[in-house]
């Protein structure tokens, strides 16, 4: 056993830790959250020249082959800004979607830009507004000549305005399909939703042509088979997070002792210390459990379970943080200029992605003990 | 024991008549507000002109103000008419003392208690009868919840005051035509000794409003720069703010009570009704059932406990740790409902957008979780309130003071 | 609108808090729970005589003819020693299910030795130790000559060995039946549940002969019509729990004051304040809630939600407001002589009576939002 | 990182094999002490002969406590060993420092801290061997959460210590052997400075222990009528016994760490899958489920920060607020739990018999919710100490003494 990270680790950290204390200062990020400005294409940029953009992929396809462990390291530390944009989707679930269900000549042809940062994904896979589940699909597909037609739309897609392709999926008469779809088509437009959210669109396609070589998968398990490819994804999420609720808990911490009311330091009274006592145990719990997972799948446990569990773990604890970080913060915490303001929001919006604290929970029980229908 | 708000005395009924009939009317197609409840920084100008204009109406008919007398610009009526009105107005899901968004359903019943004759005759008529805003500007960014360290000075040089400071998170998308607000009057003095509470037209020369944008909405920065006030503007004495605070944040902290309840969770329950996926519609959904049922449950302890404290309030028997626990649960409830309709609603419970799903105001209770933390003092003050009106480890518990 | 009970009420009240502080005093009340002798025949014997016994019970059949809002007064305050036994079985259930589901006869030859003390009653209807349900009713009953024959248990009855008399319900051939077994006959056991719970017994039944006249209904919809039954019974239930909370609020408070550690009474830090804060939530959600349904049932009103919500309320107040107070009392709240034990464990054991929270909430929702199929 | 606790040195896995060998033939057949935690005060007998037995034979070896030096009774051995004999006794669902329950896990490194050779020498054997029983003995009636205003006193005479005073919610069913207790031993002095740490032999006259049955089990009251004591156990110098406390309070507040679960969980998952109703098989209901996963996602977050607790303290750089944190999440997932068991169970969670659904043990876990808010400090005393730790308001950061 041995529970510290590896030297090579604490140095990836601690570079990334640098990037993001410069490229993305707690004075900025809350300006970008107001403008709606969260993707930032020069930080984007300098992220694909660092190689952590498609970081997890083979070398032979562009990538850094780098484990999962270090992946969630990197954006233990994102988290921290919050980093907004698609970083996830493009450098972790894009090519980890891909490897899993494209022909090889896809892979070649999709990857290694995606790696190098001229194709930025946007990821539309449910379209439930509270579920993860395959039977809402609204996107529909029909067969039209030597390619298809798209109508209909992809909800709750995160950064689609920042993406040249979105890789979701489509009802068709054979079933669920996914695509590439290029997001400058003709038909395509982009719609931006309102709301006490960061980055958040719905995706319409009035009778969009993709071609036959955007289809990534039309096998009958194609759905199934990218619920499995996205378990290795969910710790790296979690792991995000985690670096968010380290952030909340570090400026919490830091405002009991400089805020004076009373003539005391606030972090002398109980009712204060109680709020941070609470967020650090949020945080630690999602810590260890996300750092367990991220260990289980690179050492080749089974890790199915564990992983639905951390990802649960961990959108419970990053809203629970922020939760008890306003309470601390209380008025200056909610000011839209606030660096709480942004992780406020955030844990919002992440509570929802790929399954909610619930669906995660039950998936794990599923794992654990399997129903006798299923 | 009789639950039933219509339970009236003949006189009572012949009232209720008359107002239902007056609101049915002065109502009349806009159900719409039903679904809008905490609008007051959300900036929607037709549904704000609409507001005023209804609380003009009211209080031509002194109803906005039932209970005090009509030389002030009230009712002149009892607290069995304004029991009446409390119910009716309730009925449209709305709240009486805060038809429109102005602090006068806390000014009024101050200057009321505390005001001399001359400022009585003044100041309320128009707060009365709707007819200006008034903001209550208290904090200050050092404060927070020690509301007593006030460094706001105002000092007096002949027949006025000259202020200067700085209030904080304050007002709302509409502009104020007065500033209710507490300064230090004695900066050498004793603290809670040394402040009093003033009357501030807000078009005085040095008041500057700034925008501050919050997660709930859009607050204000108040400036005061050599801002002159006449002496007939400070209400309830000189240096005795302090006491002039019991009545005035007993209000605050919800100890008027009302009977409305909150529109919200029957605004959740009608959409999930209307609204399924792939496994059926919402309301029949087993887990959305079971959260569904703790914001149900959860809204009608906060309903009754608020009738309860407007009733034994209107008894001039009020329950003394009843506001805060109020102002304590509502909180806490809201906390708990941002989290739970989105649980039950997922993104969408996270929109604003009129259009999409028709999830209107949805984002606000997601919003007012952490947005109605603090405001007149935290949870934290709150239960520190709560248990000295219960009197834990002292000699004595403290009263609440009567604000009828 | 009217807040305050009556002077009739009032009077009622003060009466019976009398009793209960001469009858069930807070020194004696731990010494009963220890040595398991909840049933006091001399206390069921004064409260006989008081006419507290069937005192919803129309006055023809020599009961009170009491509202149940005067019923939740007396419960109100039995709850606050808590008056242990087979009070509210006897005096409020049996009749309550006797007046709906028995014939004339029965009423007749039942109900008055009820009032006046000379039958005891437990009550045994669902045996599922989680559920309130009738499919998991374990005592059978066959036809036998001019009788039945009982084989099976009852289980979870509280305070079987005080009572003459067990109504329950038992299985047949054509369905749930009712039954009012005398439980000296022979073949009948009681066998004590140990465990942190008070006075819970299994029932047994080894081939027990009972005849036609004990059978209370037969009726195919007698499970259903006892389940509507028992509504108005619930709130009373609850008023008991109410008053529990309430004695558990004042002996907190009190010795928040009393209590002085670190120089201070504790009342004065934080923590013990908000643990005070949240019994005292608790509390009066499920008083005013309790006092709210047991109107509803007098005036006529639509009560089957009400009392639904009322009881789940109740009984999760009670449970949580010994959680708190034993937050507050610590230690000494633990040692079986300290007047809180008796409502610790008996808080524990009302949490299922008729069922648990969750279920009532059930009910609630299944009433206020029927299902599709139901 | 490696999360693998069988991730052995090649040393390491000599000793893993070793010790499994030992354990599989020590507990064979005694797979039913998997479901029995917390037995400490329920009076199992045949259960308490066997880990007596088994601890002595563990002590014989010097497995009970490792690192402690030989010449003191312990294994001689290094953290690597530790590790590994904590791991193998976890898989039998036991934990090393409490094979029976007496307070030699916290008296043994204190003693080894802060005792003199001699002491050292006398005292650790014994207990280092499972071979006495010794009872902590602090808790004052007027004391509790405030252990510093001890009024037992311990004066010196000649050679001895008379030591007068009560203790109470102390000890098990079995009676000790020795007291570890602290006492005044200058009554007239400073706060912190006047209290000194004393190991008492338990068959001394003037020492009677009277049982005080509570909701957990048996308690009890010792009393100390003139109880004679050598100067020679008076252990880390007079009035210097809040020093020591720091390295007690350090252990009893769960800094030791560790790597076994709870068993009782596991448990109720065996129930559920054996058993169910009309609705089907307990495991495969909804609700059931849902409350089972957050039983499980506890145990896995306390199994996972008690291991970190361990892992840390062994390398010497133990979490500064690690111990109080699991200390304060095991009392809250146990209250918790009490009442999840009990949504899932009903009736059956609050049993006892065993011959009744087989729930064995299950009424403990209902029992412990509220009673271990409570013992060696209250939640609130937890939270207090973890606020030090985190420091809280403070400028420096409570550390976290070093205990091996």
């Amino acid at each position: 056993m041995d529970l510290r990270f590896s030297e090579e680790q604490l140095i990836l950290r601690d570079v990334v830790a640098r990037f993001v204390q410069q490229r993305a200062p707690e004075t900025e990020v809350p300006r970008w959250f107001q403008a709606n400005e969260t993707f930032q294409p020069e930080l984007y940029r300098q992220a694909a020249n660092t190689g952590w953009i498609g970081m997890c992929v083979p070398e032979s396809l562009g990538g850094g082959g780098f484990g999962t462990m270090d992946a969630g390291i990197v954006f233990e530390q994102l988290g921290r800004a919050p980093v907004p944009g698609p970083l996830f989707a493009s450098s972790i679930l894009a090519p980890r979607l891909l490897t899993q269900l494209a022909s090889q000549e896809q892979q070649s042809r999709l990857i290694p830009p995606t790696c190098n940062g001229s194709i930025v994904w946007a990821v539309g896979l449910s379209d439930s507004p509270r579920g993860f589940t395959e039977n809402d699909i609204e996107l529909v597909s029909k067969d039209a000549g030597k390619g298809l037609l798209l109508t209909g739309r992809k909800r709750f897609v995160h950064d689609a305005p920042a993406a040249d392709r979105l890789l979701c999926t489509a009802r068709s008469a054979q079933g669920t399909i996914f695509l590439a779809v290029d997001l400058r088509l003709e038909g395509v437009r982009i719609v931006p939703h309102e709301g006490f959210l960061s980055s958040l669109y719905d995706v319409e396609f009035d009778q969009v042509e993709v071609g036959d070589d955007d289809v990534i998968s039309r096998s009958p398990s194609c759905w199934h088979d990218a619920e499995v490819a996205l378990e290795v994804t969910l710790p790296i999420l979690s792991a995000y997070k985690v670096g968010a609720c380290q952030r909340v808990f570090e400026m919490t911490v830091e405002y009991t002792s400089e805020r004076v009311v009373f003539g005391q330091p606030i972090g002398r009274f109980q009712r204060v210390q109680d709020h941070v006592v609470e967020l650090t145990n949020h945080m630690d719990a999602a810590r260890w459990l996300t750092y367990e997972a991220l260990w289980k799948v690179d050492s080749g446990r089974t890790y199915t379970a564990a992983v639905h569990e951390a990802k649960a773990l961990a959108s419970e604890a990053y809203y629970q943080v922020c939760n008890y970080a306003n309470m601390v913060f209380a008025g200056p915490g909610t000011s839209l200029d606030h660096p709480l303001v942004p992780h406020t929001v955030t844990s919002r919006t992440l509570y929802q992605f790929l399954g909610d604290p619930n669906y995660h929970k039950e998936k794990m029980m599923d794992v654990l003990f399997p129903m006798p229908s299923s | 024991m009789n639950f039933d708000q219509e339970a009236d005395t003949p006189e009572q009924a012949l009232f209720r008549q008359e107002v239902r009939e007056w609101l049915d009317t002065a109502m009349a197609g806009r159900g719409d507000l039903k679904w809008s409840t905490q609008w007051s920084t959300r900036g929607n100008e037709a549904e704000y002109a609409f507001r005023r204009d209804l609380a003009r109406k009211l209080g031509e008919k002194g109803w906005m103000f039932p209970t005090i007398p009509v030389e002030y610009g009230g009712g002149g009526l009892d607290v069995d008419h304004q029991f009446v009105l409390e119910g009716e107005i309730a009925r449209h899901d709305l709240s009486l003392t805060q038809v429109f968004y102005t602090l006068a359903r806390i000014v009024v019943p101050v200057v009321n208690q505390w005001g001399n004759e001359e400022q009585k005759r003044r100041i309320l008529p128009p707060l009365c009868k709707g007819e200006v805003i008034c903001w209550q500007v208290m904090t200050e960014p050092q404060g927070g919840s020690d509301l007593a360290t006030l460094t706001t000075v105002a000092k007096r040089v002949g027949d006025e005051y000259i202020i200067n400071g700085q209030k904080v998170m304050v007002g709302s998308t509409h502009y104020p035509d007065y500033l209710w607000t507490i300064v230090n009057t004695n900066p050498g003095g004793e603290r809670h000794e040394n402040v009093s509470w003033i009357y501030v037209d807000a078009h005085t020369p040095g008041v500057t409003i700034q925008p501050l944008p919050m997660i709930m909405g859009m607050k204000n920065i108040v400036f005061f720069d050599d801002v002159h006030v006449p002496v007939e503007d400070l209400v309830g004495g000189e240096n005795n703010g302090w006491r002039v605070s019991t009545t005035h944040l007993e209000l605050e902290h919800d100890g008027g009570g009302s009977v409305s309840g909150d529109p919200a969770v029957d605004r959740l329950i009608e959409y999930c009704k209307d609204n399924g996926d792939s496994m059926g519609r919402l309301i029949d959904q087993p887990d959305v059932r079971r959260i569904l049922a703790d914001a149900i449950i959860d809204g009608h302890v906060l309903k009754m406990l608020q009738t309860r404290n407007l009733w034994f309030r209107l008894q001039r028997d009020p329950v003394p740790y009843g506001g805060v626990q109020a102002r304590y649960l509502r909180r806490m409830i809201g906390l708990s409902n941002s989290q739970r309709f989105q649980q039950i609603l997922g993104y969408s419970g996270l929109l604003k957008d009129l259009n999409v799903d028709e999830a209107t105001d949805f984002d606000y209770i997601s919003r007012r979780g952490p947005a109605t933390l603090h405001g007149g003092g935290t949870l934290d003050t709150d239960r520190l309130q709560f248990a000295r009106r219960l009197g834990l480890g002292r000699r004595q518990r403290e009263s609440a003071p009567l604000t009828i």
